[in-house]
């Protein structure tokens, strides 16, 4: 592995590379810049896979490599290296996210052919890539902060890429201020770091396979569980889980690749990446390892109810990412039992609903933008492929053996069912109810997009087909749907595969049995697709009906924005009134006072300032004659001295 | 005869000088009192060339000379131009600077 | 041996070391005398030379040839009635004129009228010459600067608008004449390598200095009827233009003093210009010639005036030959033409004489040198373009009014353009 | 009398001069002080700056006392008379003072400066010098050497800076000419043209200077004995106060007998 490690670096380089031409090359690029993009973008992929692949063809015990590529900085006791790891884990994302980036640079192709800024686009999409491989890379808490920023930045322009129109501005605009509220928290955990052990980089920190010894071992209970905390808020930041979930449903205002590769795919999951790799602090503060299932619990629940109510199939698509999320918090706060089963459903996660939001993108291109589900139906006979690729991105989503999701959501319910006292059988309980609203939800997507009535007109609209560049990405995707979870579940293939890095599992034993689990999370998603498909089957009136008191409260989000404005924003504007207020009050007043004052000895001072010649003559002639006092009384005083 | 009784004749002639500059407010008059503390230093080079038997005294003295010819030139100059445009050649109709 | 020094290093030629103050007396009386009765005679000599010049008979009635109608006018002007300008500042009306005599008979007291002569039936031998010192002719210029003083007071006290301006224009002709005539006296003092009059007529022995130093004799001669405000630059007291200059409102014994003043004036430049270019008192033979007896004893004093009444034969001769020019002419000549050259004559001289005795050049080398420089200024002369005549006045130009993008009122000899709207109906306005 | 008390005393010539003229000079420059008109002050400082020319050369230095007579007096106090017949000589300086405790402060001050100045002065101890040699005295090479030896570079200096000053000044008084110059081609170019509309070449003729009448305000007569309007001046006959030519001329005259020239004088008239 070490022999290639030399390439890594290129994994960053050519995105990065391609969006600094397509951001400094003007308007001479705007007709093929894109190409450009997508180059920079195969060329990551290519050697993503590659580097992918030599590492699974290497030793187990040689899968963890450090590369420092220089000092970055060094002040004081910290000197932090601007290196690249490259393990197990690190390499699972650097194939998820250079993968699925370049399905959808290929899919965007298409789908942003008729902007006039898509060469800015492709730049954005490039930053990002970037961005995102330098945070999974990263070798320590700090290079891991510059992708996390970075993602940020890509994901605020990208968000706002129309931002001629401001609900978008508004939207990137929040997504951004939320993320700020999480950045704190990993601030807040470097420093703490910083302060107990010295160090942010993994190696020390969390301790590499080869060396196991771990700084953060020394950590008392206390600070892990402060340090704990804080990643967990940096987490929810990026990853939209409660209580900072509010920004990701207004993100869906980009440009649909977007929603599908940084709000479904990737950045969103940066959250779950984070806690992953800082497992053995976690581990180190049951506490806060709770608080992380409490968390990931509340959001699969909260999740599920919203993408229940909502009529925009991107929201609806959004909350369930957001649902989907919380059952991979819910199971990296179970600790070494969940880490992997938390992984795996991000993977897998990535891939079906990639798919799934980019075949919500190919019915929006049919429909002439339209995002109401409310306007669609029977769509499955205009847009076959689409309509194909969605099913099975269905079928993966609930959980229907053998396919992707099947595997990965199977294996947290069990684990979240692992345990003692209450706590199995409430997140248990949990995660299991989640299975079945989210069948529900998304049966109710699916009938009210592809089948029952059609409820467009042909003039208005005219749904079709989109372009190959389209559907071919969303069929790798679908294959992907099928397979890959069955693929990778196939004799602990892929937890065998992280074990370097999260430890091994063990075997633990759910507090009910393994089939009954697995057929009562079978009879559940079966249940809520059978009550969705029903329910929305024949008549869903284009107005939506008033509906119940949860029904509307999940139509607004279930309050979050006005809880946000009550518990975060009011108070913020009363103190910034306080503020303001005191500024103008006691500081600028203070000041203006001792302005006057000044003022006031200048205008007394000025009357000196007569402007008669003669006055300043009569000065001048007034130190003259002083001077010569003072010499001849010198003079005087020195002879009588002398004398 | 003390040859110091020049130099207090010029200490005296300079006082006159700056007196007058202070006291007239026709700009003319006033640089003629400039012109008279400058004589008045030279009436002191010159007595002082002689006390020590050394010309450079007169050197400066002629120096003086020519360097208010110079100054008197421009003064009146600046004095021509501002009775052009104020129609006064009082030093105090000029006091665009006071504060 | 004092003496002697003091002539190697600049000093003056005369030795007035042995003068007794009765002497000095005697002499100032006798230039006095010698002055009032010159101007006398110096009236009625331009008087019958113009007359002579326009073929008239000019005064031949008081006197043999009418040698006498000057004192007969001088005792008129004595009697006239003396009328002070209500409007006039007294003290300095009266001043004025004092000022112009007392200056213009300053001069003399320095002027060399001959050698060294013996005073008949004694033994009592003394420079014909009052005084004599090391920068006399600095001090002729500055008598002459005093002297403007007369004029510029003379037309300022009189309360009057023709003085005033006669007297402004005096001032202005004075300074800017002096400043060429010393410029030109400059040339002479660097040959002479002496500013003292004594020391300049004994430098004339081989050669006077108006054949070496043409140029600057010529500029002499132009600012010196400049300084003495005689036609063809009489312009302080033009009659068409200003009546009479700055002495239109004196009459009486006083206007007698500005005209006694102004042939004093004459005669000291033709004295100075006599002194310095002219040989002063030097025979008008090569020296040496008849032994040295034209050069000493009493004879020099009649060279000397022989020479000072050419000169002033050939003021009334200008006078009664040229025209007056107009004031800016007069001006631009003194400035860009007679200052320059004078300035430029100066540099020449100073070149040649440093290579001369301080490089010590071989005579030889030097006339190559000067010979090649000659050429070399002269060749581009030949091949200078030729001037480009001026455009004529051009006819009213149309304004821009929006010139620079504000919009300016025409300025004199411009029109404005028609406005666009000429010719619709304004109302009120009557075409 | 050793050479150092030489150096500081005068001869008894020398201090009657001194005596002589040092009240009147400082008499005169109190009349800078006092007097009204600017030209008195002027002629005041004139007096000052004779008085001191002649006490340089009293005091050994000739060359200066004649320089300061051409600078000082011939020049610069020139200058001065000439700026103040442009700016207004007959303004006379109001004495009173405008700036209020100006006039006690100034004197007070000026009175300051001379008694501290008089003070040291006198109680000064001047070292006894040597006096000048009579060749320094009588001759000006001495000075020239010092000049252009070891003040060259001053020398050239102060050179430069009178150029400036008077470019200086050239450009401060110089003001744009806004219309086309009015040379004399042009003006009599004018006049040519203008004769076609009644206009005249020569100037206009002298109002009535004949035998029986010399006054600006009668009109001339023309050879035809007639009087000429336009002889007398424009603003005496808008004014009204115009004079009727003597009839008795007029009638003689134009009874068409040809004019009689008064006689030229037999002198010519050429009285300066």
């Amino acid at each position: 592995m070490n022999d290639v490690i030399g390439y890594a670096p290129w994994l960053v380089g050519f995105p990065l590379i391609g969006a600094a031409v397509l951001l400094l090359g003007g308007r001479a690029l705007d007709k093929w810049g894109h190409w450009i993009g997508v180059l920079a973008s195969s060329a990551s992929m290519i050697l993503g896979l590659w580097l992918l692949f030599r590492m699974i063809g290497a030793d187990p015990a040689d899968r963890v490599v450090d590369h420092s590529l220089w000092t970055w900085l060094s002040a004081g006791g910290l000197d932090v290296n601007l290196a690249l790891r490259l393990d197990p884990l690190s390499m699972t994302f650097v194939g998820l996210v250079t993968f699925v980036g370049w399905l959808i640079h290929l899919y965007s192709v298409e789908y942003m052919a008729h902007d006039p800024h898509r060469r800015r686009f492709f730049a954005y999409l490039n930053l990002f890539i970037a961005a995102m491989l330098v945070l999974v890379l990263a070798d320590s808490y700090l290079v891991l902060f510059i992708g996390w920023e970075g993602v940020g930045l890509a994901s605020y322009l990208l968000i706002g890429f129309w931002d001629h129109k401001r609900p978008n501005a508004v939207a990137a605009k929040k997504a951004f201020v939320m993320n700020r509220v999480g950045d704190m928290g990993l601030i807040v955990a470097m420093a703490l770091l910083f302060a107990h052990t010295g160090a942010l980089d993994y190696g020390t920190l969390l301790g590499s396979g080869a060396s196991g010894t771990a700084a953060v071992d020394g950590l008392d209970q206390g600070t892990a569980t402060a340090v704990g905390l804080a990643l967990l808020l940096a987490a929810c930041g990026k990853s939209a889980q409660f209580p900072l979930q509010a920004w990701l449903g207004d993100a869906m205002a980009g440009p649909t690749p977007v929603s599908a590769l940084i709000h479904a795919a990737t950045m969103v999951t940066a959250g779950v990446y984070l806690l992953v790799r800082s497992g053995p602090i976690l581990d180190a503060a049951p506490t806060a390892q709770l608080v992380v299932v409490i968390v990931g619990s509340v959001t699969l629940i909260f999740g599920a109810i919203v993408g229940c109510a909502k009529d925009d199939i991107k929201k609806a698509l959004a909350a369930s990412t957001m649902s989907q999320i919380g059952y991979m918090m819910l199971a990296a706060g179970l600790g070494p039992v969940g880490y992997a089963f938390a992984i795996f459903h991000l993977i897998t996660h990535g891939f079906f609903k990639a798919g799934l939001f980019l075949g919500a993108g190919s019915v929006m291109h049919g429909m002439n933008d339209e995002v109401n589900m409310r306007g669609f139906g029977a769509l499955r006979h205009v847009m076959r492929l689409t309509a194909w690729s969605m099913f099975f991105g269905w079928l993966a989503i609930l959980g229907i053996p053998p396919f992707s999701g099947f595997w990965s959501k199977d294996k947290i319910i069990e684990a979240a069912f692992v345990g003692e006292g209450w706590q199995p059988w409430v997140f248990g309980g949990a995660a299991l109810i989640g299975a079945g609203i989210t069948a529900f939800y998304m049966t109710r997507l699916m009938t009210m997009t592809f089948w029952g009535r059609p409820r467009w007109t042909e003039p208005e609209y005219h749904p079709h087909e989109s372009p190959g560049l389209m559907v071919w990405p969303q069929v790798v995707l679908a294959v992907g749907s099928i397979a890959l979870g069955g693929v990778l579940a196939f004799g602990d293939v892929f937890t065998t595969w992280l074990e370097p890095v999260v430890g091994t599992p063990g075997h633990h034993e759910p507090v009910l049995a393994v089939p009954v689990l697995m057929g009562a999370t079978i009879g559940v998603v079966v249940l809520g697709a059978v009550i969705g498909y029903a329910m929305y089957r024949r008549d869903v009136p284009a107005e939506a009906p008033r509906g119940s008191v949860l029904t509307r409260a999940a139509r607004r989000d279930l309050f979050q924005d006005t809880v946000n404005e009550g518990l975060v924003m009011k108070p913020g504007q009363g103190v910034t009134a306080v503020l303001v207020t005191a500024d103008t009050g006691v500081i600028a007043r203070g000041w203006a006072t001792l302005a006057g004052g000044v003022a006031a000895l200048g205008a007394w001072l000025r009357k000196a300032q007569t402007g008669y010649v003669r006055a300043y003559a009569a000065s001048m002639a007034a130190g003259v004659l002083i001077i010569g006092v003072v010499i001849a009384l010198v003079a005087t005083l020195g002879q009588t001295a002398g004398a | 005869m003390e040859i110091t009784n020049y130099v207090v004749l010029a200490c005296i002639l300079f006082a006159i000088g700056a007196t007058t500059v202070l006291l007239r407010r026709n700009a003319i008059v006033v640089f003629m009192g400039v012109e008279l503390m400058l004589n008045a230093t030279n009436l002191a080079f010159v007595t002082f060339a002689r006390i020590h038997g050394d010309l450079t005294g007169q050197v400066l003295a002629f120096f003086v000379m020519v360097v208010a010819a110079a100054e008197v030139v421009v003064g009146l100059a600046i004095i021509v131009t501002i009775f052009r445009t104020r129609r006064s050649a009082s030093v105090d109709d000029v006091n665009l600077l006071h504060g | 041996m004092n003496g002697v020094v003091l002539a190697a290093e600049g000093g003056v030629a005369a030795d007035f070391s042995a003068e007794p103050v009765l002497a000095s007396v005697v002499k100032a009386v006798l230039i006095v005398v010698f002055l009032l009765t010159s101007v006398l005679f110096a009236i009625w000599f331009e008087r019958k030379v113009v007359a002579k010049m326009q073929l008239r008979p000019g005064p031949n009635w008081h006197g043999p040839k009418g040698l006498l109608q000057s004192l007969a006018d001088a005792m008129k002007l004595l009697l006239k009635e003396d009328v002070n300008v209500t409007r006039a500042d007294r003290v300095v009306y009266l001043l004025a004129p004092m000022i112009s005599v007392s200056a213009s008979l300053l001069v003399f007291a320095v002027i060399p009228f001959g050698p060294s002569v013996r005073i008949p039936f004694t033994d009592f031998s003394t420079p014909a010459q009052l005084t004599d010192f090391p920068v006399a002719v600095l001090y002729i210029l500055a008598a002459a600067s005093i002297g403007v003083y007369g004029i510029v007071l003379g037309g300022w006290s009189s309360g009057s608008t023709y003085p005033l301006l006669g007297a402004v224009r005096s001032t202005a002709q004075v300074i800017s004449y002096e400043l060429a005539m010393g410029l030109s006296l400059v040339s002479v003092f660097i040959m002479a390598g002496s500013m003292s009059t004594s020391q300049i007529v004994s430098s004339q022995a081989q050669v006077w200095w108006f054949i070496p130093l043409a140029p600057a004799f010529v500029v002499y001669v132009i600012s010196m009827v400049g300084e003495t405000n005689r036609l063809p630059f009489d312009l302080p007291e033009a009659e068409g233009e200003l009546v009479s200059g700055y002495m239109t409102e004196y009459s009486s014994m006083k206007f007698a003093w500005f005209f006694l003043a102004e042939y004093i004036n004459m005669l000291n430049v033709s004295a100075v210009v006599t002194t310095l270019f002219l040989g002063g008192w030097r025979a008008p033979v090569p020296d040496g010639f008849l032994g040295d007896a034209l050069n000493t004893g009493w004879l020099p004093i009649i060279w000397f005036l022989v020479k000072v009444w050419a000169v002033m034969f050939f003021f009334v001769w200008v006078r009664g030959t040229l025209l007056r020019l107009r004031y800016d002419q007069f001006m631009v000549f003194g400035w860009k033409v007679l200052i320059p050259v004078a300035l430029g004559w100066v540099v020449v001289l100073g070149a040649v004489q440093w290579a001369l005795t301080i490089a010590e050049l071989p005579r030889s080398t030097f006339f190559y040198l000067a010979a090649g420089v000659v050429v070399l200024v002269l060749l581009p002369m030949l091949f200078w373009p030729e001037k480009k005549r001026r455009a004529e006045p051009a006819e009213p130009e149309t304004l821009d009014a929006f010139a620079d993008g504000y919009p300016v009122p025409p300025l004199p000899g411009q029109k404005l353009p028609a406005s666009e709207r000429f010719g619709k109906e304004v109302a009120g306005n009557d075409r | 009398m050793t050479p150092d008390m030489a150096a500081m005393t005068t001869t008894d010539g020398e201090a009657f001069l001194f005596w002589v003229l040092a009240p009147l000079m400082v008499l005169a420059a109190l009349g800078l002080l006092f007097v009204r008109r600017a030209v008195h002050a002027a002629l005041c400082l004139v007096f000052v700056m004779v008085s001191l020319a002649i006490m340089y050369i009293a005091s050994g230095a000739p060359f200066l006392g004649v320089v300061q007579v051409v600078v000082y007096t011939g020049a610069v106090m020139m200058l001065f008379l000439f700026v103040l017949m442009l700016v207004g000589v007959d303004a006379s300086d109001s004495l009173t003072e405008t700036i209020r405790g100006q006039r006690w402060i100034g004197l007070l001050l000026g009175l300051g400066l001379a008694v501290v100045l008089i003070g040291v002065v006198s109680r000064a101890t001047f070292l006894p010098g040597t006096p000048l040699t009579e060749n320094q005295v009588a001759n000006p090479v001495g000075l020239a050497r010092i000049l252009f030896g070891d003040y060259v570079l001053a020398m050239e200096t102060v050179g430069v800076l009178l150029v400036t000053a008077a470019m200086g000044a050239l450009v401060l008084t110089h003001r744009r000419r806004l219309e086309t110059k009015r040379t004399q081609r042009w003006v009599a170019e004018q006049r040519v043209k203008a004769l076609a509309e009644g206009g005249t070449l020569t100037p206009l003729p002298a109002p009535g200077v004949y035998a029986q009448s010399n006054a600006m305000d009668t009109p001339a007569l023309g050879p035809d004995g007639r009087p000429l309007e336009h002889s007398v001046s424009r603003v005496l006959r808008i004014r009204g106060q115009e004079k009727a030519a003597p009839a008795s001329l007029v009638e003689t005259r134009s009874a068409g007998q040809v004019s009689t020239v008064p006689a030229a004088t037999p002198d010519g008239g050429e009285d300066s």
